[in-house]
């Protein structure tokens, strides 16, 4: 009898409409935001390793920064991008910013002029948004011969031979650092053209499902260290005393995942506690291999 | 022979001076590789306006042959018409980038952040540790979630001067058995991604001669 | 020396071998000699899958993923699909095919129609069980959600390159039942589809699995060179390491060129 | 509350979307359309902006006497839009040839050199490194070799899966099976994250609660 009850309860459970499971992810995950709770975040090395690069900049050394993302990964990436930009302005890092993505330049501009703003930064002498350009391969290998000639205007149409900060800048020789906040697969891409082919030094922010990919090109010395994720953010965020969203989001972040983890616990339950009441759910499909 | 040979005679000889480039720098070698990248973007800028014509036309058929959905159709091609023409009174300030900021931005966010819901629904009601594999999986999938939030490096233990706790595990996880999955996986495609570039410039690849519809591709 | 640079010596060498191995291979398989390859057990579950449907006199739904026809993924589909559908038609199952891309559609319904036909059954093919849904990514999976709880197919296929939203249509599918297989080289999918779906072919296998089907020389030449290029990158791999032992420092070697070494 | 009409413009677009939880409804369908409308527009603009206007026009107008022969490349991207007539799509192949078969040069040395060199370059090294560091890291770098060897082996159709080779096979899924797991665990923590970022906005920018 006993076995009968457990098993129905479970069961019952494992069938529960879509939308109460939404609804508790929406609580879960907005409750922890009104109450600011936050946890101490331990920086691992691959972040450590990011911040040692941005660290051995000294003023007037000229940065690339590859904002290349869209806005269905902005939550993740621009955290990491302000932060970055902040410490770059603050070392009187020239920031020679551009975008592999049309969408791109939406993104970048709003991190730019706020950054500019609160270092006082001037456009043209200290940063410049050379902006969307075609063809992210083909601009990855040009930037390597003439960042001029890849970029003859700016995003806005200014005449890049003229601007200041590209007078003694003009390819990956002049570049100290590349720095990609990416949401795809071009930090590899970068990696192997700029990286493997010019020699230019390397290093990523990138998202959550990105980062998994990072981890072989940070072990190899190809990409000099990297951040993955909002923990990714929040541990450079800590990193440069300087906590923002990253750091907030810590909480919220957490209790998703416990969430997370409890339904997978829950369901398997009820489907363990199913097949041995043999009602058996989808027929599982015997042997090795890929099988699943 | 204008509309079969001579494109795969031009991709051979494109392929094999890219190829052959990469090895001589030679000043005049370099100078034709400077002015194939400018024209390959160039290229690349119509192939992509290309792309959203197409879109154009694919939602114009459906309005004007009222087609189920002609009124969504509708929608979409007047926002898109309406946006192109914001863009005359400028791309810096004005209409074009608010429509960005306040309209494609914000909603394109939203579209993913479904993303968590669904993955949150799908944990409950379809991941199931149906076999050995998929327990594994499941396994290295909890310990990372949680090893990679902040409570990861509260739970465990300190030995040895060192810090034992689930976020150590995740980041040797991470570090070990996975790096070593994914550098597998990164070289098999690599290899996979040559082999279809040497078939490219032979001439013997031509699937992407076809048709492409241009309809673009969504996010993963 | 402008007309070659020293320092990519260790680039050039393993470039000319698996050049080598590609060419070498692709000729062999065009003069018909036989190239092995392995046996993939995908294969046999998408058997058992399709022998499942036909018992419970139920259709079978399958997805050719949203990539367009120029991808390798949306290629092995195609393969797959043909022979799922010859089994199909020799069963009497109906196989129901949602499209994503308009020419990917026009493919699918020639490699349907021919499969009846090479089972002797043109008379069950049905133009529109092979349709088009949407370009909408998520109307997509939407659509498919909505007719895998209408239909109720007993096997449900994703076989091809698929994005963010194929869970819902991974998730729907277990939920009404029906006994899943899926095939994709798109990875952050993979882990969702290995929980959720009975077999999945990962990455590599669903090329693999398209080679074993269609044999088609060029495809087949170039799996066996990147098979043989992989023998020579696990010998170079225990070489090296065994060498390392004895001081042999192999760092030439390992594409540690001249230019990308420092930066 | 706020008072912003925009921000009251984007909460609106924001629950549109959100309406898709409860079903598929017309709302989200006239969502979705103008956010398909919207960025088509946007990215066609971006697209001629930045390929013809930046990449073409620019250049030439700057300094004709070397940048002539960008013309010719304006030409053959006008080609592309052959694709648009039936009968003249021919023509098309010309410019997809040219850019598809010249990426696929650039790429084989250098595709050659980050995925597969460079790879097992760090392969090889890691006993070597790790030797210095202790007893734990010597094991990881083992399990790392033995992991990548694994992973190629089950990848390999050569050889039927039996003997050695099939259990090499078997180690290399369970390397396969932790890596998705891991993908697994990063793949939901980049969902939550978004969400985080549309609630930072609703309960922020929009209700002002936090």
């Amino acid at each position: 009898m006993a076995g009968e009850k457990q098993g129905t309860l479970l069961s019952r459970l494992t069938t529960v409409d879509r939308r109460v499971i939404y609804l508790l992810m929406t609580l879960v995950v907005a409750w922890p935001m009104f109450k600011l709770v936050t946890l101490p975040v331990l920086i691992s090395k691959e972040v450590a390793g990011f911040d040692r690069e941005i660290e051995a900049l000294t003023a007037g050394d000229h940065v690339i920064f590859a904002f290349d993302y869209e806005p269905d990964v902005m939550a993740e990436l621009d955290p990491m991008s302000r932060a970055v930009m902040d410490r770059l302005f603050e070392k009187d890092v020239e920031v020679v910013a551009l975008t592999l993505y049309p969408g791109g330049a939406g993104i970048a501009q709003p991190v730019l002029e706020s950054a500019a703003r609160e270092h006082n930064k001037v456009y043209g002498e200290d940063y410049v948004f050379l902006g969307y350009n075609p063809d992210w391969s083909g601009t990855m290998l040009r930037l390597g011969e003439s960042i001029k000639a890849t970029y003859p205007a700016d995003q806005f149409g200014r005449d890049t031979r003229t601007m200041p900060i590209l007078a003694d800048c003009d390819s990956y020789k002049d570049v100290k650092l590349l720095v990609s906040i990416c949401g795809s697969q071009l930090t590899e891409y970068w990696a192997a053209l700029a990286g493997g082919r010019y020699g230019q030094k390397i290093v990523s922010g990138n998202t959550a499902v990105q980062a998994v990919f990072i981890y072989p090109f940070y072990q190899s010395g190809q990409i000099k260290g990297f951040l993955g994720g909002l923990k990714g953010a929040a541990e450079y965020e800590t990193a440069i005393e300087r906590p923002a969203f990253g750091v907030r989001g810590m909480g919220s972040q957490t209790m998703g995942h416990l969430l997370i983890l409890l339904f997978v616990v829950i369901g398997n339950l009820g489907y363990l506690a199913a097949r041995r009441a043999g009602t058996g759910g989808s027929g599982g499909v015997t042997g090795g291999g890929g099988r699943a | 022979m204008l509309e079969r040979t001579l494109p795969i005679l031009l991709a051979t000889v494109a392929g094999l001076f890219m190829a052959a480039q990469f090895f001589i720098p030679h000043p005049a070698m370099l100078r034709i590789y400077n002015l194939a990248l400018d024209w390959k973007q160039i290229v690349f800028g119509c192939t992509l306006m290309l792309g959203v014509v197409s879109l154009i036309r694919f939602h114009w058929r459906k309005v004007a042959r009222r087609a189920p959905g002609a009124f969504y159709s509708g929608v979409a091609l007047v926002s898109c018409l309406a946006t192109i023409g914001t863009a005359f009174f400028g791309i810096e300030t004005g209409l074009y980038p608010w429509l960005y900021d306040r309209v494609q931005a914000p909603m394109q966010a939203t579209l993913f952040a479904l993303l968590a819901y669904f993955v949150a629904s799908a944990s409950y009601r379809a991941f199931r540790a149906r076999s050995v594999h998929a327990t594994l999986l499941l396994a290295a999938g909890a310990v990372v979630m949680l090893g990679r939030v902040p409570i990861g490096d509260l739970i465990g233990f300190d030995a040895g001067g060192e810090r034992w706790s689930l976020g150590s595990l995740a980041s040797w996880i991470l570090d070990v058995p996975s790096l070593a999955a994914k550098r597998g996986i990164l070289i098999g495609v690599g290899l996979g991604m040559i082999s279809t570039s040497i078939r490219i410039i032979l001439g013997i690849e031509r699937a992407y001669l076809g048709q492409s519809s241009g309809e673009g591709q969504g996010r993963s | 020396m402008q007309w070659f640079d020293p320092a990519k010596t260790n680039i050039l060498i393993p470039t000319l071998v698996f050049v080598g191995l590609v060419v070498g291979y692709i000729i062999t398989a065009r003069r018909g000699i036989n190239l092995f390859v392995r046996h993939i057990p995908g294969l046999d579950a998408i058997d058992e899958a399709i022998g499942r449907a036909t018992e419970m006199g139920k259709p079978i739904l399958y997805s050719p993923g949203l990539d367009e026809m120029d991808q390798a993924a949306t290629v092995a589909s195609m393969n797959i699909l043909g022979r799922i559908a010859t089994k199909a038609a020799g069963y009497e199952t109906r196989i129901t095919v949602p499209n994503r891309d308009p020419i990917v559609l026009s493919v699918a319904q020639e490699v349907v129609r021919s499969a009846y036909q090479q089972a002797g059954r043109p008379d069950l093919y049905r133009d529109d069980d092979v349709f088009y849904v949407t370009y909408s990514q998520f109307g997509y999976a939407a659509a498919v959600a909505g007719y895998m709880v209408r239909e109720r197919p007993a096997a449900n296929f994703f076989i091809g390159h698929f994005y963010a939203e194929s869970l819902i249509m991974a998730e729907t599918g277990q939920t009404t039942g029906a006994i899943q297989i899926a095939g994709t080289d798109s990875d952050p999918q993979l882990p969702f589809f290995i929980t959720s779906c009975d077999y999945t072919l990962i990455g590599e296998e669903l090329y693999a699995a398209s080679v074993y089907l269609g044999r088609e020389p060029m495809l087949l030449g170039s799996l066996k060179a990147q098979d043989m290029a992989k023998l020579l990158i696990i010998l170079y791999v225990l070489g090296g390491i065994v060498g390392a032992f004895f001081g042999v420092n192999l760092d030439f070697w390992s594409g540690t060129s001249g230019a990308g070494a420092g930066g | 509350m706020s008072h912003d009409p925009s921000v009251w413009v984007t909460a609106l677009l924001t629950l549109a979307i959100f309406s898709f939880l409860w079903r598929e409804n017309p709302v989200f369908r006239f969502a979705e359309h103008l956010l398909v409308g919207v960025s088509a527009g946007y990215y066609v603009v971006q697209y001629f902006y930045s390929g013809i206007v930046k990449k073409l026009i620019v250049p030439v107008r700057q300094d004709p006497g070397t940048n002539w022969p960008l013309i010719f490349g304006g030409a053959l991207g006008i080609l592309m839009f052959a694709r648009l007539f039936r009968r003249l799509s021919w023509a098309a192949r010309y410019p997809v040839a040219f850019y598809v078969s010249s990426a696929a040069g650039y790429f084989i040395p250098s595709v050659l050199e980050a995925n597969v060199l460079k790879q097992i370059g760090g392969t090889v090294t890691a006993p070597g490194t790790a030797m210095a560091a202790g007893t734990l890291p010597v094991v990881s770098s083992a399990l790392l070799v033995l992991g990548v060897i694994a992973v190629l082996v089950y990848f390999f159709f050569s050889v039927e899966h039996r003997g050695p080779v099939g259990s090499l096979s078997r180690v290399g899924i369970l390397y396969l099976m932790v890596g998705f797991g891991a993908s697994f665990g990063y793949t939901v923590m980049g969902r939550i994250t978004l969400l985080l970022g549309r609630f930072q906005f609703l309960l922020g920018d929009w209700l002002g609660l936090i």
